[in-house]
């Protein structure tokens, strides 16, 4: 039985985690930088430690400062949640030498899965099918020129030793192979200390569709059936859901067999995710592996009932996995948005500070995970994700009209938002047909009409009846340096409700 | 009186209490009668009181205002009321302001109206309090500038006088 | 299709029915009472209407008033919600009478269920199990006497113009009939202004189990499998599950069944509840259909996947039923715990007065249906709901264990709540074995220790923390009475909130 | 000083902030360190500061108080200062209250020490003010009841001149 974990994480996700433990009956322990000395998860949590600066590399990247945070807190297991040290083979492996239990796969797993140009090699051994290409540690520019003739254009440069959109470039004729060769070795050296290289045949119109698997330590592996994750903005996936809305029943058993043989193929245990590439034709190849928990796993939980992070700690006990492959379905249709503090209008940057007001939507069918509330920073030191808004309903359709609905119904002041870009998104003709591929937003982008309108009259009433009232109870002590805002002593009153 | 200024237009809203517990907002040209509930950072608003029903939630920083409304958020600012502007105005020798914010309870004088300096001009009622608008100079009132039933920010002109 | 519809009705139901219209594009007309003029379901409302005084009998039991706000507002169909006049033939066949679409069953339908007596008899007819008794529109005591005497005591004196509890009498031997039967018929006189009464014979340690149906206009019924309310106290569900914890496959089916049959001898149309009493062998009983939304409609949404408020806007259209009863399955366990504004501490009378906080629950897996939130007032008017929390998961105890961390999170000050109780409740080990019967909380009341604890020193911390902040921010205008709480030109600032 | 009453228990809880932002309480007898942070309607505390972290929820009703606390809900009372227990004890010549709630920043005489009526006594802080609490005769100082760091309410007697 594991009693208290400390969870190597901060945001909505540690939020996520520390939710789990209460009902398991596990002490929470939360680690932070200064920049999140207020924040959701450590106001959650059973304790917090603080475990250095806000740079990332000085406090939630930091494997002594967390270890030696487990160890003050008595803790004997860590989550690593998702993103930071969550897919870091030494993370695991000093977890697992410091006597704790890893949430997660086994060191030796993330390792294989984790060199792209490895896992390629174990899938092909496996018969996942793999999208043609060529990998080679040590290959001249030559040969990769060579290659790339062989696997045809337009070709993709990718980075062997990462993941998430970083060193990879498309190709669409020969001639510019060698400059795409030495930017992407330049981005991966930089991103992941790896550049080396390989190569994929471009797919054009492909579609992202990822596996969700679950394996205990008995042998046992299922899959929990795919997410569509088609909607990208520049690698970042926007909208998730399942079921895929293009996928028929047999390739959905064919995608689901393979990434449940992806994950035997290294021995995998806990939950992980195997992506795939699904070309216009419906052949699929596989994509990567995520060896840990991911952003959108929240609409699995909700067509399959089954509960992700439970079921991470109850695998990483010991416990045999309650269900067979038999056991599990796909009910309803579940979509997730990502709504960030970011500015479409100025090409979606973030859009740090102080969220002066955050209301989320609340009705049957809808699902709300975030790592912040009203009053809380958005900072410029981490994903300015300010919550993931989850529905499901019985149809695709249902669910897009819940999603609309859901959307309309949050309101966020403070920060710019992409809340109108999803609208926006959702509400496309090809979107609603289901026929999003991973460059669709790219393609249609312009469409978007990023400035807001000019506001009605109510607008402006709402507002002056705000200042008028706002200059009326306004505190004599104006206290509104935002820095004391924490200091009970010194607290401002800026935020208010009424008693309606 | 509020002035707000979105893209380049400059947009002025008044507003009354009627006797009734509604409203009556005059946005430029525009009149809207209106009921308004503060609700959790915002208002519930129904136009007119018996009409169609909205809740706006509102959210100040600085200058800048930003409402949420049918799910859309508008962002538009508020031109402050100037400190130098009050002082040349009074620097003049004819500009009343309001002390607070407050609602008009009743108009004293007229234009055109002499006045003595200290005169009372109009009432005032903030906080369940009144307060009576003085003549800064003796003088003859040249414009007032609101209304019985107005509601005023701090720092509002309200009459001048010369 | 409908497009504008008045809700005849207040409260979380109200909330809940404006939901669904907001996803499907219909406009939500609300009405109220004067008490009710600040309540969430009219700020919530595209438009809502004044109809009358606090007292139901003078509002929302006004059906002229109902139609005139519907004429009003231009409403082409009417949902009644539950309770008022959800089951009053007279105002369905009033709406239908005034060219609205009526959400519910046929006003004929309500008239052949709302009479017990005769829905005995049709039940009967449609070979629907019922509980061996007795019924006779004109009989004299002694016919009552004889007929006791043959179905054996203890036996069951009942209304047979009402439910609810009302004009209920258990007889247990025969010298008691006589004074039963003139308080049971005075009761049901005053309750219902009738005074007819039937015998059932009474099954101890009995079940309380019900079915959902939904049937369409062509013809098309279904069942939603069965929701356990036996948690009762004094005839008032507390909390209720689905499935139920003691019902095997044969028998699950058969009542299904029997719920199908006994909404199709009375040509239903539209969600139903079909109640039935489960004695301990196993053999169930109609005890009487309810032919509108129940309260606990919740739990069967969260099983089976099924929107039953939007299927009934969907029936009412004239829609047939999108799925077939071999299309629904009930998945994992729900549970519902209504929470009230009542003191368990002396008796569970009504706690009337102002919500000064109430935080709902949030995580994965809950929801929270309510009427009201911080600063609302909870009335002698009404039923002192606070709100249904309703959780999901796969199994019973993980949805027992959801339930008592939701619980725990629940923070509700300003009034005395039956909190504790419902976690007193859910964890009493018969609860847990799934062994509770109608009558088990009666037994066990003397069990929970309904004073509450002395606060611990950090509880006493906290309100001295509370205290000088308090004192120290209070706006210069101490405008607290609360008569003017909801006119922002004197809106009391007694409810505010930290930046944290 | 804050005093509570929950079933016929009397508890008085003293708060003091210390240096580095943390806070000691004593409870009856008993003492406490933690943090303090304000959360929606409550307090997210640790005890200590790097211990056991649990937020705590408040409403108040008149001298009612109700705290949420892990799950559980407790209502107390609160000991109001009576308006005449503060004039009867100045009445006596002695008493020297706070004006406002704050936090002692320094004192500026000893228990035993002789001083002049007006004479400043102790400085209290509070809204980013200072104010001094003076002598209200001439007298003797018979009890400091408060000492540096102390948070006191409205009303508390803070020291007594003889």
């Amino acid at each position: 039985m594991l009693t208290c974990c400390l969870i190597a994480n901060r945001g909505e996700i540690a939020v996520r985690i520390i939710r789990a433990c209460r009902e398991l009956g596990i002490r929470a322990v939360a680690v932070y930088s200064e920049a999140d000395a207020h924040a959701r998860h450590v106001r959650m949590a059973d304790a917090a430690f603080l475990i250095g600066g806000a740079a990332p590399a000085d406090s939630y990247l930091r494997i002594d400062r967390l270890l030696d945070a487990a160890a003050r807190a008595g803790c004997d297991c860590v989550h690593p949640g998702y993103g930071f040290l969550s897919e870091a083979e030494s993370f695991a492996q000093a977890v697992i030498d410091a006597g704790l239990t890893w949430i997660g796969p086994s060191p030796e797993a993330i390792r294989l899965m984790g060199v792209k140009t490895d896992a390629r090699a174990i899938m092909q051994a496996a018969d996942v099918p793999l999208v043609p290409g060529f990998q080679s540690d040590d290959a001249a520019d030559e040969a990769f020129q060579a290659a790339a003739d062989r696997i045809g254009y337009p070709v993709m440069v990718k980075a062997a030793g990462g993941g998430g959109g970083k060193g990879i470039r498309v190709v669409q004729q020969r001639a510019d192979l060698p400059d795409a060769l030495g930017a992407a070795r330049r981005e991966a050296q930089h991103a992941f200390g790896d550049g080396r290289l390989f190569l994929e045949r471009f797919i054009e119109r492909a579609r992202h569709v990822e596996v969700q698997v679950l394996a205990d330590q008995h042998n046992h592996i299922v899959h929990l059936f795919e997410r569509e994750c088609s909607a990208q903005r520049r690698h970042q996936k926007v909208i998730e859901e399942s079921p895929s809305p293009r996928l028929n029943d047999e390739t959905r058993a064919r995608i689901g067999a393979a990434a449940v043989e992806a994950a035997r193929a290294v021995g995998y245990v806990n939950a992980g995710t195997v992506e795939f590439i699904l070309a216009p034709d419906g052949q699929f190849y596989f994509l990567e592996m995520n060896t840990r928990l991911q952003v959108e796993h929240p609409v699995t939980e909700m067509v399959t009932g089954v509960d992700l992070v439970r079921q991470q700690f109850a695998i990483a006990s010991g416990e045999p996995l309650p269900f067979t492959q038999a056991d599990l379905h796909q009910r309803g249709h579940a979509v997730e948005c990502r709504v960030y503090a970011e500015d479409p209008d100025s090409g979606f940057l973030p859009s740090v500070g102080a969220l002066r007001l955050f209301l989320p939507p609340e009705a049957p069918g809808i699902r709300v995970d975030s790592g912040v509330g009203t009053g809380d920073e958005i900072t410029r030191y981490y994903d300015p994700l300010i919550a993931k808004i989850i529905v499901h309903d019985m149809t695709r359709q249902g669910a897009l009209r819940r999603m609309d609905a859901a959307l309309r119904d949050t309101v966020i002041l403070g920060t710019a938002t992409n809340l109108r870009f999803l609208r926006w998104l959702i509400s496309h003709p090809v979107f609603q047909a289901g026929e999003v591929d991973t460059s669709f937003i790219e393609r249609h982008l312009d469409e978007f009409r990023a400035d807001a309108p000019a506001p009605p009259d109510e607008a402006l009433i709402a507002a002056a009846l705000h200042d008028f009232h706002a200059a009326r109870t306004r505190a004599p002590s104006n206290a509104s340096d935002s820095g004391a805002a924490h200091d009970p002593w010194s607290q401002s009153d800026h935020f208010r409700m009424g008693t309606g | 009186m509020f002035t707000y200024h979105s893209s380049d237009q400059r947009i002025t809203v008044r507003l009354e209490q009627r006797a009734d517990g509604t409203f009556r907002a005059t946005v430029g040209e525009r009149v809207y009668t209106f009921s308004a509930e503060a609700v959790e950072q915002g208002w519930a608003l129904a136009f007119p009181p018996d009409g169609e029903r909205l809740t706006a939630r509102v959210a100040d920083d600085g200058e800048s205002r930003s409402v949420h409304l049918r799910g859309e958020i508008y962002t538009f600012t508020r031109e402050m009321e100037r400190r130098n502007r009050r002082s040349s105005a009074s620097g003049g020798g004819g500009g009343v302001t309001a002390q607070m914010p407050g609602q008009v309870r009743e108009l004293l004088v007229a234009e055109g109206d002499t006045v003595t300096r200290g005169q009372a001009l109009l009432i005032l009622e903030a906080m369940k309090m009144e307060l009576r608008a003085v003549a800064p100079a003796d003088g003859v009132v040249k414009r007032l500038l609101a209304g019985v039933g107005d509601v005023v920010s701090r720092g509002q002109v309200l009459a001048e006088i010369e």
